[in-house]
């Protein structure tokens, strides 16, 4: 397998800090995918990626980009030759030239002129190359940059939180345009990002990290489906996490709500081990016939779904919380029962801390 | 209360180097307790702007040409005091509007290190010979726009008429090594052998005397043979401006300035020479023994108070020469 | 009762003509009415000079454009133009040494070098005659010794000449671009310059290409600076003898030709028209913007072996501009105090120089405000013409200035003329601007949503200005009369003509000793006049 | 019925363009109602909220505020004596105040401290009282902002954009609190967003305007089932427009993929008319005898469903693209038949233009 992106053992502390921005983490990504780094704010995600890009220098491992050691104890190659192409956050498009010229910034093959009209064309700008930056809607910005850091026919794509500027509309479309164009171009991009949408939606991987760490790593199905640990459960979507204890037999959990069945229960879990379980709030599936009922304390309607607060009776006649998702076409008013069932797909098993 | 402030206080304009006028000031304010409120390197135009809003009482000038000039425009005012014909009639107006205490007269000086007495020119004619740029380290001028050279170049018109005048600016013009904007940078250029000789009033020779070095220089009063026109003067006085808000002191001050200790007083440390010698003005020994009297000159003789009726053509002859606002 | 109805008619027309002007936001009366005053005060000379030129006569016209004129345009575009380019180079080298390198006494060095900002060129001027001239320090120091003499021959320098001249302001202006270029390195974003490399560009072409071309906006403002500043100058030019349109205005005056001075201050407004419009153009076609939500502190190069020569470099340029200067002013200090130059009368030049220099900045602080509370948040044609002619006396020489006022105060206003007060107004007509960009940079920073904010919770407009919009637009304003005061403290031109009789400032004590090369009374002037504006400096450039 | 807000036939044009910011506008808010603004950039939405403010004019028309006349072409009453409360998109906090001085400026009741503290402890900030806005992150600031608008009890509560600068996480979360904060303080209030998913979950009426024009006004339910044109079928929530012909006595709409039932169609349709038919993708429900069927094209994951690009034939053998919602339990790629029904929950007939 070849893998375009490879981070061995790779830390780094910022000077005049205590703790590690970024500790101990090994990543490969592979030639042609898409990953997103994805966490809260400070968890190390820019940093990585600055690792990569070789705008800040580990403390320790090893960093190869396309087969080249770039950076290791004794090895250190600048950013401007490690064939990256980088969009930033604010874009920094350069506010003194035009599309075409911030297009071709950097570029001087002889084939110049074509390539940026190849470039701008993948990015849909044609006509608008005599614009100045500040003569473009953020989208269009966005596009730019992009278009910047694959004039160059780069390696790897770095994009630093490229969303984070545009509204949601805009964003939405974007994802999927930025997609189509770093697949078309047959590019390694490495996102970042704190916005789980984002993540899931245009990733091949997602690597979620808090405090320098990266805690799991998955396609964005295994992410939400099988968080591995309670943080990654809370992070990447909503979660409703209770106590329990495994029965690795029955692949179930008793919990204090009741008996929750589970798909698969993999990570080496002893019989009867006390462990959390994490409910996807889609796992709720209404059904008069459920084996669970609650009253229904809050709703707020989205659009897509309804998302209640359900107050359920436990079997010892305690009270407990639970966020579910509900169909938009059901009609259902606070203070009404419902009764519902839980379906296996979105429970995971996850070992107590 | 309005009546004792006019008592009080006495405005004075004056261009003229203010050390030359602080202690006549304070002596006259010691001498009858009238406050002087002073506005040094006045320009007198600023006499003809004020003219709505006179606020000046008194003008001192440095150079009888500008006198000349206010009283032409009407801005004077008849000044019929005692002790006033001890001013010879030739240096005071019809009117006595104005009227000069102390003259200097026009030479070069030069610096015996460099250049002797012998070599030097001795006429203002001498100086159309484009030979004198040859001078060690060449000689110096003032700007066209200095009062002084001002007058100088009037008198010449008055001698020679406008064409020769207007040949002789252009030739110190191309011969000068230094164009200076006034004659103290000229003695002290003289005097550290910047150049071999400037064209000077006669009392900036008597100050550079008293410099503690770079004072071996010397004097040449031009034109002094017979058959010359005699040396150029002018005068240093002052002038009674019309309508001043205080009047009365206005007059008191001009009495008080006649009295011949303060004619004396009046030159003070500017070293120029008294009309009326006989008064004694007190130089420092150095100078005391290279003062030639100016009753022993011969001086040229136009009336020093026609100036002012020189004063625009010549300024504009200046310019047409293109020495107006040349430094070099 | 027709006609009744018809007024109410034109009443409502006017009244719906006046608020759309204002875009349905109308400012209040007083405040208007204030701004336009400020304003009008402002356009004084500018009128004055129109007006005087229109009675010159084609006569006079054609004499100077045949005579005077190409000759000091030679005179005056040539040197503003040497010097901008030297100032430019030598500021915006310094400002990047400075902000953006390692270059060691950073903090120090930092302040020190805006120190020239604080000598007044005429005296800078004096100093390096003494230091420089044909007969000065060095020139002694010369023919002493025999091996340079017979090496090389006679003394070099000639400090009166072009380029001595240009040395001159150079040294004293290039203060405006270092600082003006430093505050922008300061704020520049990081991400540009990683863009660039991840492109594959070098370091120096990511100065060249990048770092310069987004400094060009402050590279130009300063050069203005620099160049009226060049235009205006009389003091530095006289002394040095040399004649640009300023000099040769003040001369004709002296030589009671006041027409011929009004044709010459024409031109010279035409030619700082001409400056102004190139820079508003340049700036125009460039609207640089830079994100702010990302803001990362800019990276600071390592100079490597280059770290020595450059220490060298700043520090030489701080020995010419301030050491030197200030060493021949405690020289010739000691020897004035020696010979009683600190006496009464010295006291009261520099209680006169402070009253000044206090009073015009803290007024140009309070007449700032309105009109620039004015131009930021009621746009609309009159506040444009408001704004453009409290500029004008920005882009005049203090001579212009002086002649307006004059004028205009002999003739319609008497009972100030004559007075301290119409120095003090003059000198907000020269130092206005500086307060007017430093409070509008300030206010440029308080959302207009602040504004409104505050009028939604019940406040009146007036009430707003004073609770909400001064207390944020202080330290702005306050670092606008800080710049006001030290330039305010060594101004010459507009004093010297302007002041009162018996009231003389350091400023005019210094330019009259000096100019009869009574150093050792000059002296103590200056030194006196460079210690007091330390402090506003130091304040200024906190806020910078 | 007591209105608080009441425009009627309310214009603006700004001066120096040709067209109306706000296009002759009616509009009614009842006391203590949540309303909200909703469309596009540049749809008018500031406008209008400047103009009940009182910082812009109108041209024309008539604005109540709590039975009294703010604005009409004799009555001009400026901002400050509106009674409003106005929260702003970047929030506008006096930089030079602290928290409580914030939320008292313009407060001078004798109550003054013991008023401030109570909307302090409203707001959650209790604690926070000396700090100063760059010493808050985000959210606090935010609430200080409303905190502020609400300490003179204001009549109408105005907030432009509150929730632009924040992420998704504090949005979310800012969202509840503020609905909580504003039915507590029994407030009406005018919200102006371009989110939709503010828009529905916080609104008890919404507002849809694009160009100046009001589109729809309803509750979330109603602009979301039954969008009433093109416009805002797509703005809120997505959507899948086909032509049909309507049959008014068996409530369907025969379209190029078949024959769709619809709940209610109301609105005045002539039988076999041309209409349009909007389908939310929420309407298709996978089912192995669904009587329609297409091929997946393209998919992508977002955590909470599956967005399926699907490819449908047509009886009459075009090909045609269906954007629908699939439950993330199940698990479908890319090239494989599914089979489907709509529900007719979702669907809504649109007038053609
Ligand atoms: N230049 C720096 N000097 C010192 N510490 C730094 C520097 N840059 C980042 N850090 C610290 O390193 C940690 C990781 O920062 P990093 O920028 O990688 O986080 P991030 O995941 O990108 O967060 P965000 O989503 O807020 O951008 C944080 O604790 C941060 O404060
Ligand atoms: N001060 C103004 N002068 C001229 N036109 C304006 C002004 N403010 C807004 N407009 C124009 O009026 C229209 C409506 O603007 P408005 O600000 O109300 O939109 P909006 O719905 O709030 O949009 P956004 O979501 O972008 O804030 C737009 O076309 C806008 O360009
Ligand atoms: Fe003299
Ligand atoms: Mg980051
Ligand atoms: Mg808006």
């Amino acid at each position: 397998m070849m893998y375009d992106i490879e981070l061995k053992s790779v830390s780094k502390t910022y000077i005049g800090s205590d703790e590690a921005a970024v500790n101990n983490i090994n990543l490969t990504v592979e030639k042609g995918s898409i990953v997103t780094l994805l966490g809260p704010s400070g968890s190390g995600k820019s940093t990585t990626l600055r690792l990569i890009a070789g705008f800040e220098r580990a403390n320790s491992g090893q960093i190869t980009l396309a087969g080249k050691v770039v950076s290791d104890q004794s090895k250190w190659i600048p950013p401007e030759k490690r064939g990256i192409g980088m969009v930033f956050q604010d874009y920094a498009l350069f506010p003194h030239l035009n599309v075409f010229d911030n297009i071709g910034f950097g570029y001087k093959e002889k084939d110049r002129k074509q390539r940026i009209m190849e470039v701008i064309e993948l990015v849909n700008l044609k006509g608008y190359e005599k614009r100045y930056p500040n003569e473009l809607s953020g989208g269009q910005q966005q596009r730019v940059a992009l278009a910047r850091a694959l004039t160059r026919r780069p390696v790897v794509v770095l994009l630093d939180e490229p969303f984070s500027n545009l509204d949601t509309d805009l964003k939405n479309q974007m994802r999927i345009e930025v997609k189509r164009i770093i697949k078309e171009a047959e590019a390694t991009a490495v996102f970042v990002s704190h916005d789980q949408k984002d993540a899931l939606s245009i990733s091949d991987k997602i690597v979620v990290m808090d405090e320098g760490t990266i805690q799991q790593i998955g396609t964005p199905r295994q992410i939400y489906q099988y968080p591995k640990n309670r943080f990654v459960a809370n992070f990447v979507g909503q979660s409703n996490l209770l106590k329990g204890r495994v029965d690795t037999e029955d692949n179930t959990v008793e919990t204090r709500i009741g008996i929750i069945n589970c798909n698969t229960i993999d990570g080496g879990f002893d019989n009867k081990e006390e462990v959390l379980v994490s409910i996807r709030p889609d796992s709720f599936i209404m059904d008069h016939k459920g084996k669970l009922k609650g009253n229904i304390k809050e709703l707020s309607y989205t659009g897509e779904a309804i998302e209640v607060v359900l107050e359920v009776q436990t079997p010892n006649n305690k009270k407990h919380n639970l966020l579910i998702r509900v169909s938009p076409d059901k009609v259902i008013h606070i203070g009404e029962e419902i009764k519902f069932n839980i379906i296996p797909n979105f429970v995971s098993v996850i070992k107590k801390e | 209360g309005n009546e004792s402030e006019e008592v009080d206080t006495l405005v004075i304009y004056s261009n003229r180097n203010d050390r030359f006028v602080s202690n006549l000031l304070e002596k006259f304010t010691e001498d009858t307790g009238i406050e002087v409120s002073p506005l040094h390197g006045a320009n007198p135009l600023q006499i003809v702007e004020e003219q709505n809003n006179v606020r000046a009482d008194i003008f001192i000038s440095n150079d009888l040409g500008a006198l000349g000039y206010l009283h032409s425009q009407g801005l004077l005012k008849e000044a019929q005091v005692e002790g006033i014909d001890s001013i010879p009639s030739d240096f005071r107006s019809e009117d006595n509007s104005y009227f000069a205490i102390s003259v200097r007269a026009r030479g070069l000086i030069y610096n015996k290190d460099l250049i002797s007495y012998e070599e030097m020119p001795k006429s203002n004619e001498d100086l159309l010979d484009s030979k004198w740029s040859d001078v060690e380290n060449g000689y110096a001028i003032t700007r066209g726009g200095n009062g002084g050279m001002i007058g100088h170049i009037s008198a010449l018109r008055y001698e020679w008429g406008d064409e020769k005048t207007s040949d002789w600016i252009q030739a110190i013009r191309e011969n000068a090594a230094g164009i200076y904007q006034g004659h103290g940078d000229i003695r002290r250029a003289v005097g550290a052998g910047e150049h071999s000789f400037g064209l000077v009033n006669n009392y900036y020779f008597h100050q550079q005397l008293l410099e503690t070095s770079n004072n071996n220089v010397g004097f040449v009063y031009l034109d002094q043979e017979d058959d010359q026109m005699g040396a150029i003067a002018n005068a240093a006085g002052l002038g009674l401006v019309n309508n001043g808000p205080n009047g009365e002191n206005a007059l008191k001050f001009i009495e008080w300035v006649l009295l011949p200790e303060n004619q004396v007083e009046f030159v003070g440390e500017s070293l120029e020479l008294l009309i009326n010698s006989q008064y004694n003005a007190n130089y420092p020994d150095v100078v005391q023994d290279q003062i030639v009297p100016f009753q022993d000159l011969k001086v040229q003789n136009m009336s020093i108070t026609e100036l002012g009726n020189y004063f625009e053509d010549t300024t504009a002859l200046i310019e047409q020469s293109g020495l107006a606002l040349d430094l070099r | 009762m027709f006609i009744k109805k018809f007024n109410k008619g034109i009443v409502y027309f006017l009244k719906m003509k006046w608020i759309s002007i204002w875009k349905s936001n109308p400012p209040g009366m007083v405040l208007l009415l204030l701004s336009s005053a400020i304003a009008l005060v402002m356009a004084i000379p500018i009128l004055y000079v129109v007006y005087r030129s229109f009675f010159a006569g084609t006569d006079k016209w054609r004499r100077l454009i045949d005579g005077s004129i190409p000759g000091l345009l030679w005179n005056t575009i040539s040197l503003t133009v040497i010097v901008m380019i030297f100032s430019v180079i030598i500021g915006v080298l310094l400002a990047w040494l400075i902000v953006r390198t390692d270059i060691p006494f950073k903090r120090t060095l930092k302040w020190l070098l805006a120190l020239p900002l604080l000598v007044p060129p005429y005296v800078g001027a004096v100093t390096y005659i003494i230091f420089f001239g044909r007969s000065g320090w060095l020139q002694a120091a010369w023919t002493n010794n025999s091996f340079l003499s017979t090496l090389i021959g006679d003394y070099p320098v000639d400090i009166y000449s072009f380029w001595g001249v240009s040395f001159v302001l150079i040294m004293f202006t290039y203060p405006y671009v270092y600082l003006i270029v430093s505050a922008s390195l300061k704020k520049m974003n990081r991400n540009y310059e990683e863009a660039a490399q991840s492109l594959g560009m070098n370091r120096f072409q990511i100065f060249r290409k990048v770092i310069l071309p987004s400094l060009r906006p402050s590279i130009g403002a300063g050069a203005i600076l620099v160049s009226l500043y060049v235009l205006s100058d009389f003091g530095a030019i006289a002394m040095m003898r040399y004649v640009t349109f300023t000099a040769a205005i003040y001369f004709q005056r002296t030589s009671f030709d006041t027409e011929s001075a009004a044709v010459l201050s024409l031109v010279l407004i035409a030619l700082t028209l001409i400056i102004l419009w190139i820079e508003s153009r340049s700036k125009k076609s460039n609207k640089y913007y830079q994100n702010s939500n990302s803001y990362r502190r800019p990276m600071v190069l390592k100079l490597g072996k280059w770290k020595w020569p450059a220490t060298v470099f700043a520090i030489f340029i701080f020995t010419v501009s301030v050491v030197l200067p200030i060493m021949v002013l405690i020289y010739w200090s000691i020897i004035g105090i020696g010979m009683g130059a600190v006496n009464s009368r010295f006291f009261a030049y520099a209680f006169n120089s402070l009253r000044v220099a206090t009073v015009v900045s803290v007024l140009c602080m309070l007449a700032s405000m309105p009109v620039v509370y004015l131009k930021m948040r009621y746009p609309s044609v009159i506040t444009r013409v408001i704004d453009r002619l409290s500029y004008a006396g920005y882009a005049l020489p203090g001579v212009i200035v002086a002649l307006g006022f004059v004028f205009v105060f002999n003739n319609f206003i008497p009972a100030l003329y004559g007075t301290f007060y119409i120095v003090a107004i003059a000198l907000i007509v020269r130092f206005l601007p500086q307060a007017m960009q430093s409070g509008e940079s300030a206010l440029s920073m308080l959302s207009p949503k602040i504004d409104e904010a505050a009028r939604s919770l019940g406040y009146p407009p007036w009430k707003v200005m004073f609770k909400v919009v001064l207390p944020n637009m202080l330290p702005g304003v306050l670092a606008g009369g800080a710049l006001v005061f030290v330039s305010s403290i060594k101004e010459l031109p507009a004093t010297l003509l302007l002041r009162p009789p018996g009231f003389d400032t350091l400023a005019i004590r210094i330019y009259v000793e000096a100019s009869e090369a009574i150093y050792h009374l000059a002296a103590p002037a200056a030194l006196l006049i460079i210690m007091v504006s330390i402090i506003p400096l130091k304040f200024m450039l906190d806020k910078y």
